[in-house]
């Protein structure tokens, strides 16, 4: 056994945390400032820190992750990070040219209290910052929160520094997204031109983090949402947040800064979220959803129905973060499946709610948030009463041999597999996707491990 | 594509190039640590120096340093991360650290990650409370031997002291050792310091609390600084049980408490990783007695030429034999190996920057297969490791070092013995040319007129690409894809692509072969679209 | 052992197969049939033949396939199936209305000798065919060539009766579609459309075999090739034919016809010959490659480079259809994989050429095609040296399981797994959810089978 | 949704709508194979007449009857089609027929497929050397213990002898039990020429072959018409394990050509396919004095009645005793998943369009789950399998029907032996309410006012369902989808949809679950997208 020492047995634990189903702010701030065309994200802290959010974040995009380091000494510690960040802000936009610096700080900048403001202000009367360019930043403290709140705290300082209410509005709607795959946005990209609505997406990972070999490194790869874009979404007529513990921050600000009225829904993983998606987008663009995505909906029933047999009933352990689990436990219990796990290291009350709602006809479900909420606490309640799939980022693997689980891989980090930015999960087709990989993994368990005389050839 | 000799590549043409681009405070500290390597007088190389801030650099932290790379690798120590929960998160499993107990109730906490995972309040209100708390949890649901307490950045600033903590739990758990260590990630430059950490409190909290080992041999070694890496260590430990060694402690690879607590009961160490480790060699001699040589088991002839060393330090007949016949068996397929690979490897060129050791010991594979090593260099290495250990005095110890403690070890009063007499060491100095307790550095074996270039920032990389196209790139993760974008193959050699193991013979036939197929992979060869490329633009792709 | 009686001893065998890598006529003619919109198939034979090709079809698409039946008695067998084919296109027209009905023999009225023309004719003369309506029909005999020959036959007959010729040329580019997924096609024609090339595909499964589940049945769904486009394919400037063996005959047959002037590609499976394919539309379509399917196709790149290290030099058996096999091989050994044991049972001597070529630098590789090119054949060869990887149709996984092979589906039929008509093999996205297959089988395999301390969190 | 019953559903609506849509010709022909029961005075139905070209029918082919459902489930027989590639590439394990060869040298030819793969050269020289070649092959390969040769449509027409050439090859390897069929798929009208053709054969080539059974217990019996889809085999053998009685034959599901050869030594014949086996039951009957009955274990009512004729047919009380106490013990698990399953499934309504007998027994199914079945039919019934076997004298032969050989059978010289006396027969239909050598037939079951139809086309399938909404169609994989479009839940009865066993108490148990898995599913309720649901666009859904 790999994980041979998780037993059944639970004690209360206050402390612990074993295997977390999370990890901490700056990853999350990092991530979401790739989505900015031309931004390099500057982690101020540690060398380690950045060094380990580009690791984590190369190793499950498997494409070049750049990102700058204020490579604090026992010094800056001691007497903060100023002189640091100043000269950071100079050697990067000297060697690297980014139009744009996105500073994240980290435990340790936030401990010592370093005021970011004053910060960058002082580099800019140093004459670091090159006319037309700009260095923006949010506070994401490792101990607040989870790499979850950090994106959110990025995307919200996008708001922040650029969006700018002019007295003409436009017919375009904002799209804020939550964390999610370069193959996610693409597909939202696509129903949203299919629908002929006007949008800005933000961040948007597509042609960054999915990006072509061609021969070429681009340090700032052709996609990510545009400055001049950001700056307009100010002027947009509504906003629609997807992913509450992603986008809320982002939307309330952008509502208060520029008055772009706005509604949270979930990430459209599954045909529900993906129906409300569609309306909503409809409704507050004014177009109608045309029929050829009538079709793909029922192209995804179809599949579904087809599969159902498979589906119904079967347990199902979870593990991420509440954007991605709320659509997705909605979509299993669509499919009639049983979540009867879910942890997320991200504490969330709105998580609690929805999950509360969605899970209302499984009383045997259990799920929790927030600290303790972890892969060890997952794995001991598989132990006291087995699933028939798990499903989540890489680590669950270990979980998956023990158990001998189907285990379809979804989430942040997946480093033992390709593909995931390029096929999505979000829309009908990424529905399409997640069933297809699901039916794969219990039909592959089964032919594997059933009597020689059970083997069939058909469905 | 064979490549013209280093000579006529211009090195120098790098320096001039990078230079240009850097702010002018940047040039001139860069410069120090770029340099044109002339082994026969080698030239002073800047290493060991803070990064400047905004240089998008290799480099990681010295929490990395010690619970990732040297204390990790342990499987039954429960490593607990005094800290937020990226620290904890970020080295689970990811340093491909194998281990392997043998037996099911034997501990195996390497897929586990323990972390405190310090909120808000723990900043504000102290941390200390809820470690304590945690390590009481540990005890109650694994009961481990050891528990490690690894600090991260908050916990020096706000003045959590974990060996406080860890001399209290100890008392409240006496069956368990528990021990920290103070690893914040802004001490030193980089990982470096993390070693030197880890390296003293494995020293002053493990080694020489037991005095019986398990052995099964008449000599013993041990092997320090091996991590596993892929496996690496389990090909050491065929070799060693093939030539009847015992190998008393891995420092650290598929290691356990017990290996560490006897270490001291070794005739000899053998030292892979001096960066990492080359601390605890020297308080193992200067405490117990034990004689250290640099070894490298990265290559075949390497290989063959460490296990020699060992015959001749012990100075067995039947052991020289033992390990003559297992050379000579091992290297039939070696040779095979070589030859078939060489077809396709010979006069390419490679270019390497990885942590402390692999950087220096990896050329001898290349150059096995023909390969040149155009440029190399350290991502956290010290003069010493470029220059030779004769360089030592000569480092100027800056603010940066000086925080890192130094301990000062003494003959331990009872169990000092020395191994052999300082004759018998000048004898096999003399008859073998065993440097004992040296290291000659890096430079020493690069070719006149290669770079070596001390911690490479993301900016050289490119250029070195663009200026000499090598034929394959060996680093890390973070270089990894871009280096690929370039359209130049990358092999990791931190942790080898999830290839391996690479050490020993059978591990230098695996990187023949993993060489080769990069030399004979075509991808590359597909980047540009045929409707983007001239010759057929320009053959048949014609709009009517 | 579920196939315990084959062994690596071959014997030279002459007469009988074993496993067969192919089936009959007919099937291919009923499922070519499905690709014109209004089209009803019928089988002029015994009512099995009708029964075993919908139940086939219907298997592997999971979707409704209708046709009708000449129902042969033994007395037609004596005395001719004129009777029951006019009495047949009376009754499909006046029940089913469809707007053609496409016959196809087998080898019953083959074997009597019916005389197509002349019953059709007498169907007409009877009052039996609709003003409007049409009768079309192919000759596919069961014992000549094989299913893949049906197909031929099947969409040479939509060449046969209703192209025309005006005098007014479109600038339009036929694609004439080999035997190939709804999937498949909808990512051509994506590609056509993102190319802005104006195009007819023929047979035309989008739409027809991935139709979605509304809760209305509809007999002629809403896809498939319209009549009047089939007209049209006259006028048009060029034709691209998909595949040699499914589609060079349709293709010789309307430059005869309409002197349309043709060339043959392959089945754009994989990055080689998808670039032929867009190179070829974009010169016969007189529009350029845009940088956005370049970028598509570094994606594909990206992704394989990246998996490179776990492809290269990997021993691969396949079974299937020439016109798969062809581009599937090519693209294997594009990525520096060992295609070893090749088989088809569809005769082929452009296979022997193109494999001869394909294969020219893999000497141990070995291909057979025709009769006794069978599975059984291929599984000896696999238990005389094996192999890594197999791909194929439903039928391999009987090797794959005796043999614990990684096994990747594709092919006809796909009985046991759903999906694969909703998700492409053709294109550069496509190339790319091959390459995932092909890891994720390679990976999930290595992660179930290796020893503990070699499972790996990370790429 | 609770249904309303029969009679207010005016099921005689659905023949007029059906008939105003067929030409007259069809109408007229169509309608008689349309009836609406009365199990009182049970209406005459047409049935095993030809299908009308043109319709699309549920029917396969005498081919099909022979090779792919009576002898292809036999594991041990290298069944050769000889025919193009075709016949023998669809019944390739297209039918779920399990089998389960418990040791790994006893012979499984079942996930094989073997054909003579004719050519046009074939076609036109003659097939019959090709077809000698290729038993040679299968003999050098397999050495199997039979060859079934099987004959598809073109091999009569060009006058292949596949009897003659069985003969010569027996001759050639006198160990092979050779043997072919005549079952050209343009023979009958359906499958069910195909199954007589195959009873015929058995009994010519197979049963009677050898006396020495392999017997455990003291009371054995034949279950014929039973083929092991899904598993149903392996529970009915269970429970007969378990009540301590042998199965000799079952034909054919989990079968061997010993369980043939051997059939003929049975006590008593359990009958449950009808159509596809009544002809071998009243062979073994005729020639070796065996009795049969009809038989059902489909449904846990029916199996336990069918269980209990068994008892009082040996009328031994342990095994009384035993049979009571295994059906009191099952019953409790089927009682409780009856209750659970029919909170769900009570007053919702099936129909059912499958082969010869499964359109009978799972009604049984259904109605233990409150469940009515409105319509059903058989695919390839013939008036006895609708109306009992009394009507078979009255049947008119046609001339389709003519061309299946009906062979005449007489008592064995030297084996026949009266299992029972008339007597002992009178005495147990007169206490018990055997019927022996009697089937009732389906209508006799079903409702009055339910509709009943032979050989259904797709076009009154879409009819039935628009005009009366079941919950559940049960039919097979040609209809599946069709169903599913029309968003009601589609159940195959052919193959179980990978589902089952349903047979037994066991296999009860699993058809209860899976028929609440349908009730509960609620996948068809997402059909239609909410923006084209009416509350959803009144409600909320107005475009600014």
């Amino acid at each position: 056994m790999l994980l041979r020492h998780t037993t059944a047995k639970e004690i209360d634990r206050k402390a612990l945390t074993i295997n977390p189903a999370k990890t901490c702010q700056p990853v999350g701030a990092m991530y979401a400032a790739l989505g900015i065309h031309g931004c390099l994200p500057h982690s101020h802290g540690s060398q380690g820190c950045c060094s380990y959010h580009r690791s984590a974040l190369s190793r499950h995009f498997r494409e070049p992750i750049m990102a700058g380091t204020s490579s604090f000494s026992e010094g800056s510690s001691v007497f903060g990070g100023s002189a640091n960040l100043v000269q950071a802000i100079d050697t990067m936009f000297t060697i690297y040219k980014p139009d744009v610096i996105a500073v994240h700080t980290t435990c340790l900048s936030e401990t010592i209290g370093d005021d970011l403001t004053q910060i960058i202000s002082k580099a800019a009367d140093d004459g670091c910052v090159p006319e037309g360019k700009q260095v923006i930043y949010c506070n994401t403290p490792s101990y607040v929160g989870t790499h979850v709140t950090g994106y959110s705290n990025q995307v919200a300082a996008f708001i922040k520094f650029f969006s700018t209410a002019t007295p003409k509005k436009r017919n375009v709607i904002n799209i804020a997204a939550g964390w999610m795959e370069p193959s996610d946005q693409r597909e939202i990209k696509r129903l949203t031109s299919v629908m002929e609505a006007r949008t800005i997406l933000f961040p948007d990972f597509t042609d960054v983090l999915d990006a072509p070999l061609d021969g070429h490194y681009k340090m700032y790869p052709n996609g990510g949402t545009t400055i001049a874009d950001m700056k307009l979404t100010g002027d947009s007529k509504f906003t629609l947040g997807l992913g509450q513990s992603c986008t809320e921050d982002a939307c309330i600000k952008l509502e208060n800064k520029c008055k772009v009225k706005f509604e949270l829904l979930d990430i459209p993983i599954g045909f529900k979220a993906t129906d409300r998606f569609l309306m909503s987008l409809s409704r507050h663009a004014n177009v109608p959803i045309p029929e050829s995505l009538s079709d793909e909906r029922g192209r995804l029933i179809d599949l579904i129905s087809d599969s159902s047999k498979y589906l119904y009933g079967k347990r199902v352990a979870l593990f991420g973060d509440p954007d991605t689990l709320i659509p997705l436990t909605e979509f299993l219990v669509s499919m009639d499946m049983k979540p009867v796990y879910i942890v997320t290291g991200t504490p969330s009350k709105y998580f609690t709610e929805r999950m509360t709602e969605i899970l209302k006809d499984i009383p045997e479900a259990k799920f929790k948030s927030g600290e303790q909420a972890d892969m060890f606490q997952l794995h001991q309640w598989i132990k006291q009463e087995g699933v028939d799939l798990l499903m989540g980022n890489t680590y669950g693997k270990y979980i998956a041999r023990d158990e001998d689980l189907p285990f379809v891989r979804i989430g942040f980090p997946i480093a033992d597999r390709p593909g995931h930015n390029y096929f999505a999960k979000t829309g009908y087709e990424g529905g399409a996707n997640l069933v297809k990989q699901i039916m794969d993994a219990f039909l592959d368990h089964f032919d594997r491990t059933c009597l020689e005389e059970k083997v069939e050839w058909q469905l | 594509m064979g490549k013209t000799l280093i000579d006529e590549l211009e090195m120098s043409k790098f320096t001039e190039e990078v230079v240009k681009a850097y702010p002018k405070k940047v040039a001139k500290k860069r410069s120090k640590s770029i340099v044109i390597n002339d082994p026969d007088s080698i030239p002073q190389i800047q290493s060991n120096v803070r990064t400047i801030p905004g240089i998008i650099t290799q480099r990681g932290c010295t929490y990395a340093g010690c619970k990732g790379v040297v204390l990790g690798p342990t499987r039954d120590i429960v490593n607990i991360t005094h800290g937020p929960i990226g620290c904890g998160f970020y080295s689970w499993l990811t340093r491909r650290n194998q281990t392997r107990a043998d037996k099911p109730e034997m501990d195996n906490f390497i897929p586990y990650t323990f972390s405190t995972d310090m909120q808000d309040s723990n900043i504000v209100f102290g941390g200390e409370e809820k470690l304590k708390v945690a390590i009481r949890e540990a005890v109650e649901l694994f009961n481990p031997k050891g528990i490690a307490i690894f600090s991260t950045c908050p916990v020096g600033l706000i003045g959590d002291d974990v060996h406080r903590v860890a001399r209290q739990m100890k008392e409240e758990f006496p069956g368990v050792n528990i021990f920290g260590f103070s690893c914040e990630g802004y001490r030193g430059v980089s990982q470096s310091a993390g070693h030197h950490i880890a390296n003293n409190g494995l020293y002053k909290h493990l080694i020489g609390r037991n005095d019986n080992p398990t052995r099964k041999y008449k000599y013993a070694v041990n092997v320090l600084g091996e991590y596993n890496i892929g496996g690496d260590a389990f090909v050491i430990e065929d070799l060693f049980e093939r030539i009847g060694v015992d190998i008393i402690a891995t420092m650290s690879g598929n290691s356990t408490l017990e290996q560490f607590e006897t270490a001291h009961t070794a005739d000899f160490s053998l030292v892979m990783c001096h960066r990492s480790i080359n601390y605890v060699a020297e308080m193992l001699e200067t405490s117990f007695g034990i004689p250290w040589a640099k070894a490298n088991f990265i290559g075949a002839e390497a290989t063959a030429k460490t296990l020699r060393k060992v015959g001749q330090y012990f100075g067995d007949q039947e052991l020289i034999d033992r390990i003559e016949e297992v050379i000579a068996d091992e290297m039939k397929a070696v040779n095979a190996a070589i030859e078939k690979a060489r077809a396709k490897t010979e006069g390419k060129t490679a270019m390497m920057f990885v942590g402390g050791s692999r950087a220096h010991h990896y050329q001898e594979l290349f150059s096995e297969l023909g390969m040149e090593t155009l440029v190399a260099g350290y991502e956290f290495g010290h003069r010493d490791d470029y220059e030779g250990r004769r360089v030592i005095p000569t480092i100027q110890i800056d603010a940066d070092s000086r925080n890192i403690e130094e301990i000062t070890v003494y003959p331990d009063p009872t169990r000092y013995k020395p191994r052999k007499t300082e004759e018998e060491l000048a004898q096999l100095r003399e008859a073998f040319d065993i440097e004992f307790n040296e290291y000659k550095g890096m430079m020493n074996d690069m070719k006149k007129g290669t770079l070596v270039i001390d911690d490479l920032s993301h900016y050289e990389m490119e250029k070195l690409i663009e200026l000499y196209k090598p034929d394959v790139f060996c680093a890390g993760i973070k270089e990894k894809y871009v280096v690929q974008k370039m359209g130049i193959p990358m092999k990791q050699l931190h942790n080898y692509d999830n290839g391996g193991p690479y050490a020993a013979f059978e591990g230098a036939i695996n990187f023949y072969k993993d060489i080769e197929m990069i030399a004979c992979s075509t991808i590359f060869k597909q980047m540009k679209a045929p409707w983007e490329r001239e010759e057929v633009l320009e053959a048949e792709y014609v709009f009517n």
